[in-house]
């Protein structure tokens, strides 16, 4: 499937926009994501750390990923 | 009662101290971050706070109702603002209202330690010869 | 710097913040007393503030000194009223501001604290059936 | 010598002014006031605690009075 992931703060930067397309098998869940985004993008895996979020919530590697889910990768937050 | 807002509008200190007042509470402590002219010695520009909006009220709204849970407190508000912020403008209010003063104090600072932490808010630093995102690189 | 003060005129919240607001500090912590609308289930009709003036004073100036000494701040106000105040009106404004929001809140619970311990201020609760000054009797 | 002591708070009440004339002798030092004191009012005794301050510092049994002293009764504190 492909989903569509947000890009926030240097991560923006480092995808090259606000959203990226990755194409992942049907059953994907969140670990691959995170391996597959530092695969075609490396800087990401040199950020102080990196989360990704399901719609809206912090979500961990075993967190299975459905199409429609809203996903967001949440570079090292710097808020306040 | 809980105020949770993002907003690319500055942000009125005594709008939310007054929201927070009430005849109930004899402790009110507000934390208000205000833009640095300098970061470890460099001059700073501006600052640029990005926000992914919705998840960012959902986060302080948890923080906030985690904060009525752990101390007795009455009244809890949190505005953070989006964009490009001067020296000297507030990125951030936190105001807490409280019978009792320790609670006041240890609510209004959990929130502001856990929002620098979980929140999805992000601050560029703009300096004359460059940028940086805080906290990005170890 | 520090600016200490016994007014028996309401004290301005906007105003104190505004003199802590400095561009090299990132973090103001501020405490705001408020008069209670009760006290042990029991309604409050006013309270009455009593300073034994100039000790107060130096001893407020005292317990501004030691911040300063104790903790990196940049600036520390101490505002107090006296005479009759009304429920909700602010008996006390302590606001501090430092480089970094740590040393704002130790530095302005440290004050408030040492306040209520050392700073000859007498406060008498109205009821409707009687007086009382408060911290009197053991 | 006699000394004029000023009086706060519930100790105006318990004195009935806002000040009191208290004869000690002239070498007397805090704590022979403060039981000179308590013997004239003792309802001051039953205070949570008070205080003496000199020159507008809190003073200590052993401190010697002068006649020209600015001496108070500091009932406990309630400020803020």
């Amino acid at each position: 499937m492909k989903v569509n992931v947000l890009a926030f703060g240097i991560a923006k930067e480092i995808v090259g926009g606000s959203t990226v397309e990755v194409e992942l098998t049907s059953d994907a869940t969140v670990g691959e994501l995170r391996a597959e985004l530092e695969e075609q993008y490396p800087r990401l895996a040199k950020l102080a750390s990196f989360m990704i979020a399901v719609n809206n919530e912090y979500a961990v590697a075993d967190n299975a990923l459905q199409q429609r889910d809203e996903i967001a990768i949440i570079p090292p937050v710097s808020g306040g | 009662m809980i105020d949770i807002q993002i907003s690319d509008k500055p942000l009125d200190i005594s709008s939310c101290i007054d929201w927070v007042m009430s005849p109930d509470c004899g402790g009110i402590d507000v934390f208000i971050g205000t833009v640095r002219n300098a970061t470890k010695g460099k001059e700073v520009t501006r600052l640029e706070f990005e926000a992914y909006r919705q998840m960012a009220l959902n986060e302080m709204q948890k923080i906030a109702e985690q904060a009525l849970e752990k101390w007795p407190v009455q009244k809890l508000l949190i505005h953070h603002r989006t964009g490009v912020l001067q020296v000297g403008e507030v990125p951030v209010i936190i105001a807490v209202a409280a019978a009792h003063r320790a609670a006041a104090f240890d609510a209004c600072r959990y929130t502001i330690d856990t929002l620098k932490e979980t929140v999805p808010i992000w601050k560029r630093e703009v300096f004359e010869d460059g940028e940086v995102w805080v906290a990005a690189h170890p």
